[in-house]
């Protein structure tokens, strides 16, 4: 039964290959077809959300029958499950937005190509093994600088060819760092790198580990390695912008999160720990000192990102459960905000031409709805009460302080006020600015931006039960015991 | 109660007329230093009477009125929270030194109130003036009053009456000597007298807030004048000169009170509001602090 | 032997470390960038070499005991195949990227920043 | 369902639905009626909570549980804000001009009353943080850098309270106020017998600066004031009154917290400074700078709305002064004050809504001779001057009274001193306020200016009302405030208030004014008939006076006082506030441009030291 869930991954990858074929078809057909496959990817990411949920139990699929450390593992676990539907999920809403927001061909490259980036961030979720996990954050990035580029302008190419050559060199050291992992502990697959940890010589773990974080961290936006990730949102078609945003840091976030809890008993831990709490923090500072006095909206959402990327860094970095667990329910927040506040962004570059701020002046009158969630999400990721990101904000601080790093909460505290700034400059030009004939707004977008602000406010007011799925999913990440016992390792005594 | 009613009516007679005759004192000994014969003392009474004698007086609308009827009814009722004599305590026991120190400011907004409904210019600089005056006085008034009430620890004027019947008077103690020097300052204020006469300046702004009224009116001004300079001389003497025993004693040294202020007048010339300002918030003030700071000590 | 490897796997990383940091024209980058790779594959292949052992084939001769490691032979299978990738993908991006600024100098082509 | 859950969530959902219905009328009436509901509530609850009864709500949220409780201290604040926003609601019903205003309106009343009621740090800085939104949202519609710098420097004060909250959380395992409470008892006897208690000194001194600059910021405390006299000026002025009527009360309740949760602790950590506890003392200078400053610049102010917003930071400073006395009178004192405060300010500013609303205008060279025009208006807006100002027998004059007595029986003349400067400064510029609006020559676009309307005048009434009422009967006040602290701080009956070295009989005072003003009245009416004259008809020295002519002094009122005081206005909190926002904006500016330069190389660059960073730290 639990095999269905290797849809998760061939699913995508299949599907990505009939593209072709639908375009033999029907042109028209390809964003359907490309909408069809994420609801189908929906449903059984909800399958496999609820199986997990249900029975407690992770989803253990093994590679053509052979057990780990032989044979690769997906491990759907409490964290994976909800992230691979909260993957689907943003592919499904981002797949229906680019009927709308995609009007330059090649149509069928670009659905390959989204649910290659598709497949390769649910992979890099669910894998159980290092070097699946660098195969799956290629296919990842490979599809993210293609579609970085899509748009085939100047500055498209400019921002794809920056991802690449950045994203390049991170994937290299992540590859050395793999390889001195390897040649340390012999084995490629997590849980069991878990288990032998400990026996590893300090300065290889500590070169290893180090190099996989400076590799991850290229992906996940963390500063300074984050230079490519402005220009990456700027450039990017609107869809794969919020997409970036919503899952594919966050998959690299998971990755580098599950990498140093897996190498927790290594030696020279904590000091990855504290270059990275370092690291998280200066991405907070310097992603919202950025955002400050930016004229393109889109930008600025994309340094606000980046901000918020480097608080869930800092969350997990700290090195308890209540920091992981406020980290995930962060992650998960900011995946919903920044899905709206992208959506709806890219839906007014698409109706008024562009994301500069005068785009923006008398929002509320032209859109209002739209105006509105923008509003929501905006105030949602300033930390207002009622509204989510409160709550994973919140927990975060609290977090911080229980794990005495009162300085760090001032800095990131420091850091919210900025962004407070920028957001409300924001909402002010939308609904106190400009003047605006009301017009027209998409039916379905419309449907979908209400249901987002929905979640967002439901959230807000009644965090109880997905903070409850989210200390499951954070205990996932933190307990690596049960991670190790989870997985059923083959005739490997630790 | 109706003992002390009656008191209270009395009083009030009683200090309405002495009232009075102390404003003859003010112009007569003025007239003396200036080497000038003055009215006879009761002349201020006839002034009143005159003005309430006038066949018509004009008006400029209710406030107009309501202000002189206001700062009267505000004037007899500071007058009835001291305990002026032994005998004559009236409502003190409702009413302790803070509640006295404000009834005593209440008047002044019934003149202004009154002034303010005039249009007359002259009228608005003269409120501007008396509201500056007291800002700029209040600091160094409430310092000696602070720096009386730490030293006898009670806030009862007649507490500190009789404190000084056993102890002696306030102006013994140092610190309230200190405090005495610049209640005495800033009694010029209170009363309205050179050098710090800028709210009524009659040479500049035609006695400022008064300058419209006439008549009847005028009268009730005069007349809550009396009783406001009565009251602030026993006020005075209560709090430094040891209070009274009865009615005579009060009398000279509310007297000697008078002359005082109106020496001290009478050589002085007028300050402009910001040297006044600018002179209260400096050596008054100062020395109160330093006169509460004792007293606390 | 083996550190002879290394160190020219190292060296490959570093020069192309070197073509990357230093060198403005962005082809020249690009080939900085796939040194890098192949220094990198180099270190992983020696991670797995063992002295005086064959390649990992099933083959006349060939047994567990003298085959070298064939994991990393696999991974580096995988990485070359990566690395072509994004050589190629990079490639499309540096035509599309001259025909529109006329120029390769990485000092110029800073159009989005700030 | 439970009392507290009533009245946290009725304004909101009247708020929610007016804004959603947003038909005018409809969203009044639901608005009027979702800010009644807690009011009803309140009076309903007096009873028990005067005999000593707690009401208690606990509800489990997202893993944290949000506990609420009513008892005297929190209903006596709740009690402020209920009335307040009631009164607030019946002023916007004639002045709102959407739903929106409504909705943010409602919403920070909701917030207020939950941080009144709160019972742990949780829901206290939830609804903290929704206050200020809220508040934030009704000011941002009307002025951006207004609001801008109100929420700025709002939601540092909150974050520093988050942080000193996690300290704390940190530290006792706890959020629930009286668990923290005991910790820090026991904690404080530790560190009075020498021993090392779980917060040293530094800790302590932190977190007592931390609490300082949240809850200075909400009660707008000198220096960081600075957004109060915009915030309040900027917005719906019917809502101006429940803003600076409560919102600052909620800075005010944190202090009264800060007290009953550290006090003990902070004593013995910081010790004395000339006999005061040192922590306490602060907060009294601090309130006292408060009250000066801000009334100094009340004085100057030529806009109306800037006046009385002035005015209300200075008369929080009394609160906050009475509370840095640190006895039980001043406590009660300050308390007092804050309800007062709360229903003359709250009267002030509806009568300034009404002018706003029946005019347009807002500086005082605009206005002139309405008390003809608005003479209901008018009389309220005397009777929050007289009770401003402290005339007795109001209910200004009562609270200041007993905070003089607790300044002064403290031993803190200095500070009492203050008050002092500071009522006299209060009276100037409700006198100015007097003059400028209600007398003198009217300007001739005001001629057609009619009364308030009728809602609005119901609210003035209501607080009018109340402020004699309370400054007639303040034993009504201190009665209850007494079942706060266990014992009779203030004796007394219901119209006397007796404080042990004071006594002031409210009623006495009244029936004298009024046999005075009797008194008077006759002379007045046995002297002759009186004539009336237009209002320019003045003595000029016989010069001919007409219309054309503008008589009255509107402008630069005090300018001789800003004259004296040239000096020291030049020095600006603001200004300098102003300046370090902006540093930090060219600093960021710098920073962006530096960092993201938009050339690879250096972001290569970037990703290569972080490599050779590894590298150095790895050996």
């Amino acid at each position: 039964m639990s095999q269905y869930a290797s849809l998760l991954i061939a699913l995508p990858l299949i599907s990505a290959f009939f593209v072709p074929i639908i375009k033999r078809i029907s042109r028209d057909a390809i964003m359907p077809y490309l909408s069809l496959i994420t609801l189908i990817q929906t449903g059984v990411a909800a399958w496999a959300f609820k199986e997990v949920y249900t029975t407690g139990k992770p989803i253990i699929i093994m590679a053509g029958g052979f057990k780990p450390p032989v044979g690769i593992n997906l491990y759907i676990g409490h964290f994976a499950a909800l992230f691979i539907l909260i993957v689907a999920l943003a592919s499904f809403i981002m797949a229906v937005f680019s009927r709308k927001a995609i009007s330059i061909e090649p149509k069928d490259k670009y659905a390959m190509l989204f649910l290659l980036l598709m497949l390769g961030a649910t992979g890099m979720i669910a894998t159980g093994d290092i070097f699946n996990l660098f195969v799956f954050m290629e296919i990842t990035s490979i599809s993210a600088y293609a579609l970085t580029g899509y748009n085939k302008t100047g500055e498209a190419s400019e921002a794809s060819m920056k991802y690449i050559i950045l994203g390049g060199i991170g994937s290299s050291f992540f590859l050395i760092g793999v390889a001195l992992l390897y040649g340390s502990l012999g084995t490629l697959n997590l849980a069991q790198i878990a288990q032998l940890a400990g026996n590893m010589n300090a300065t290889v773990a500590q070169a290893a580990l180090a190099l996989i974080i400076f590799g991850l961290a290229v992906e996940a936006e963390i500063f300074p390695l984050n230079a490519w990730a402005p220009d990456a949102y700027q450039g990017a078609p609107h869809p794969i912008t919020a997409m970036f945003s919503a899952f594919v840091v966050k998959a690299a976030l998971y990755a580098m999160a599950r990498i140093l809890y897996i190498t927790s008993s290594a030696s020279s831990w904590s000091n990855v720990l504290r270059l990275l709490i370092v690291l998280g923090t200066l991405t907070v500072i310097v992603g919202e000192m950025s955002a400050l006095r930016q004229k393109n909206v889109k930008r600025m959402l994309a340094y606000s990102s980046i901000a918020q990327v480097g608080l869930i860094a800092v969350g997990f970095a700290l090195g308890t459960q209540a920091g992981v667990n406020a980290s995930v329910f962060h992650m998960f927040n900011h995946a919903i905000v920044k899905a709206l506040l992208f959506l709806a962004a890219g839906y007014v570059a698409v109706e008024l031409g562009g994301t500069e701020l005068e785009k923006f002046e008398g929002l509320g009158r032209k859109m209002p709805l739209t105006a509105f969630s923008i509003t929501v999400g905006a105030v949602s990721i300033i930390g207002i009460p009622l509204f989510n990101v409160f709550w994973s904000k919140l927990r975060l601080i609290l977090a911080a302080l229980s794990a005495n790093y009162a300085w760090i909460a001032a800095l990131v505290l420091g850091a919210s006020v900025v962004e407070a700034v920028y957001y409300i400059r924001l909402i002010h030009l939308m609904w106190f600015k400009g003047e605006g004939e009301k017009m027209e707004e998409n039916f379905v977008l419309g449907g979908i931006m209400v249901l987002l602000v929905a979640a967002i406010i439901i959230i807000g007011v009644y965090p109880g039960p997905v903070w409850n799925i989210v200390q499951k999913a954070g205990s996932d990440l933190f307990n690596v015991a049960n991670y190790v016992k989870n997985v059923p390792l083959l005739g490997v005594s630790p | 109660m109706m003992n002390m009613i009656i008191q209270a009516v009395l009083i009030l007679i009683y200090a309405t007329f002495m009232g009075f005759i102390f404003m003859g004192i003010e112009r007569k000994t003025m007239a003396r230093i200036q080497r000038r014969i003055g009215p006879p003392l009761y002349q201020p009474l006839l002034d009143t009477l005159k003005l309430l004698g006038k066949r018509e007086s004009i008006t400029h609308g209710f406030i107009y009125d309501f202000g002189p009827i206001f700062a009267l009814g505000a004037s007899i009722l500071a007058l009835m929270f001291l305990p002026l004599t032994q005998n004559f305590q009236l409502f003190s026991s409702s009413g302790d030194l803070i509640v006295v120190a404000y009834l005593l400011e209440v008047p002044m907004l019934g003149i202004m109130l009154g002034a303010m409904s005039s249009g007359n210019p002259y009228s608005g600089v003269g409120v501007q003036r008396g509201l500056l005056t007291m800002v700029a006085m209040q600091l160094p008034y409430g310092l000696a009053l602070i720096a009386l009430v730490e030293h006898y620890g009670t806030f009862s004027l007649q507490e500190i009456v009789k404190a000084q019947q056993i102890a002696g008077w306030s102006i013994l103690v140092p610190a309230l000597l200190l405090a005495m020097i610049v209640f005495d300052i800033v009694f010029q204020a209170l009363l309205g007298l050179e050098p710090f006469d800028i709210t009524t300046a009659p040479a500049e702004i035609s006695m400022g807030p008064m300058v419209e009224y006439g008549g009847k009116q005028a009268a009730l001004l005069f007349t809550q004048h009396a009783v406001q300079l009565f009251a602030e001389t026993a006020f005075f003497v209560i709090l430094f000169l040891g209070g009274a025993n009865n009615l005579l004693e009060l009398l000279i040294k509310q007297i000697a009170v008078l002359f005082i202020a109106i020496f001290i007048a009478s050589i002085y010339p007028r300050f402009t509001i910001d040297q006044a300002a600018k002179f209260l918030w400096k050596w008054p003030t100062i020395m109160g602090i330093i006169a509460a700071l004792l007293a606390v000590l | 032997m083996i550190s002879l490897y290394y160190f020219g796997a190292i060296s490959l990383i570093l020069i192309g470390m070197y073509a990357v940091l230093v060198k403005r024209n962005l082809l020249k980058m690009l080939v900085g960038l796939s040194i890098m790779e192949t220094g990198v594959n180099l270190l992983l292949i020696s991670i797995g070499y063992v002295s005086n052992r064959t390649a990992p084939i099933l083959s006349e001769g060939a047994t567990p005991q003298n085959t070298v490691d064939p994991i990393p032979q696999a991974l580096v299978l995988t990485a070359i195949v990566i690395g072509v990738a994004t050589t190629a993908l990079a490639l499309t991006v540096v035509i599309n990227l001259y025909s529109k600024y006329k120029t390769l100098d990485v000092e110029e082509i800073r159009r989005l920043r700030g | 369902m439970n009392e507290i859950a009533i009245m946290l969530l009725a304004p909101i959902i009247a708020g929610v639905l007016a804004w959603l219905l947003d038909i005018k009328r409809v969203r009044e009436i639901v608005g009027v009626i979702g800010a009644a509901v807690p009011l009803i509530y309140i009076v309903q609850t007096y009873q028990s909570v005067f005999n000593g009864g707690t009401i208690n709500l606990d509800v489990p949220v997202g893993g944290f549980t949000l506990s609420f409780a009513l008892y005297n201290l929190t209903w006596f604040f709740a009690a402020i804000a209920a009335l307040l926003g009631f009164t607030m609601a019946l002023g916007m019903a004639s002045t709102s001009k959407d739903g929106y205003e409504w909705l943010f309106a409602l919403m920070s009343m909701t917030g207020v009353l939950g941080v009144f009621m709160a019972r742990e740090f949780v829901s206290f800085f939830l609804f903290w943080e929704l206050m200020t939104f809220a508040s934030f949202m009704m000011v941002l519609k009307y002025n951006r850098s207004a609001s801008l710098k109100y929420f700025i420097l709002s939601v540092i004060g909150a974050y520093a309270m988050l942080i000193a909250i996690g300290i704390l959380y940190a530290k006792t395992g706890s959020f629930e106020f009286s668990t923290i409470q005991q910790f820090m008892y026991q904690d404080a006897t530790k560190t009075a017998l020498g021993v090392k208690g779980a917060f040293g000194k530094s800790e302590t001194i932190l977190l007592y600066l931390l609490f300082l600059t949240a809850f200075g910021v909400k009660a707008g405390a000198f220096p960081l004031h600075v957004w109060a006299p915009d915030a309040y000026s900027e917005t719906n002025q019917s809502y101006t009154s429940f803003f600076s009527g409560v919102l600052s009360k909620a800075g005010v309740y944190g202090f009264v917290l800060l007290y009953s949760m550290m006090g003990i602790k902070l004593f013995y950590t910081l010790g004395t400074f000339g006999g005061h506890s040192l922590f306490a003392y602060t907060i009294a200078w601090i309130g006292a700078l408060t009250v000066v400053i801000a009334s100094f610049l009340a004085v100057l102010q030529e806009d109306i709305r800037k006046l009385f917003a002035y005015s209300s930071v200075g008369q929080v400073g009394y609160v906050l002064l009475g509370i840095g006395v640190g006895t039980q009178l001043g406590f009660e004192g300050a308390l007092f004050h804050a309800l007062s405060h709360a229903i003359f300010k709250g009267l002030f500013w509806l009568v300034v809504a009404a002018l706003i609303l029946q005019t347009g205008k807002t500086e005082f060279k605009d206005f002139g001779g309405l008390a003809k025009k608005m003479p209901i208006t008018f009389a309220f807006g005397l009777i929050a001057v007289l009770s401003l100002a402290g005339i007795p027998p109001l209910a200004g004059f009562a609270s200041k009274w007993i905070l003089y007595e607790a300044a002064i029986s403290a031993k803190m003349p200095l500070v009492a001193g203050a008050i002092f400067l500071g009522s006299g400064l209060a009276f100037a510029y409700v006198v100015r306020f007097l003059y400028a609006v209600w007398f003198g020559q009217m300007p001739s676009d005001l001629r057609n200016v009619k009364e308030a309307p009728l809602p609005l005048l119901l609210g003035m009434a209501l607080l009018g009302m109340l402020n004699l009422v309370f400054g007639i009967a303040p034993g009504l006040v201190t009665k209850f405030l007494n079942t706060i602290f266990g014992h009779e701080v203030i004796t007394g009956d219901i119209y006397t208030i007796n404080t042990g070295v004071g006594n002031y009989n409210a009623l006495m005072v009244a029936i004298c004014l009024v046999a005075g003003i009797v008194i008077a009245g006759v002379l007045f009416l046995y002297g002759a008939k009186t004539r009336k004259v237009e209002v320019n008809d003045t003595y000029q020295s016989g010069n001919p006076v007409t219309q054309d002519f503008n008589l009255s002094i509107r402008v630069h009122f005090y300018k001789p006082l800003e004259e004296a005081l040239s000096f020291w206005l030049r020095i600006s909190f603001d200004k300098l506030y102003t300046i370090i926002a902006k540093w930090v904006e060219d600093f960021a500016e710098v920073l962006k441009n530096a960092v993201y330069n938009g050339n690879v190389q250096s972001y290569a660059w970037y990703l290569g030291i972080i490599l050779l960073i590894l590298a150095l730290w790895g050996w």
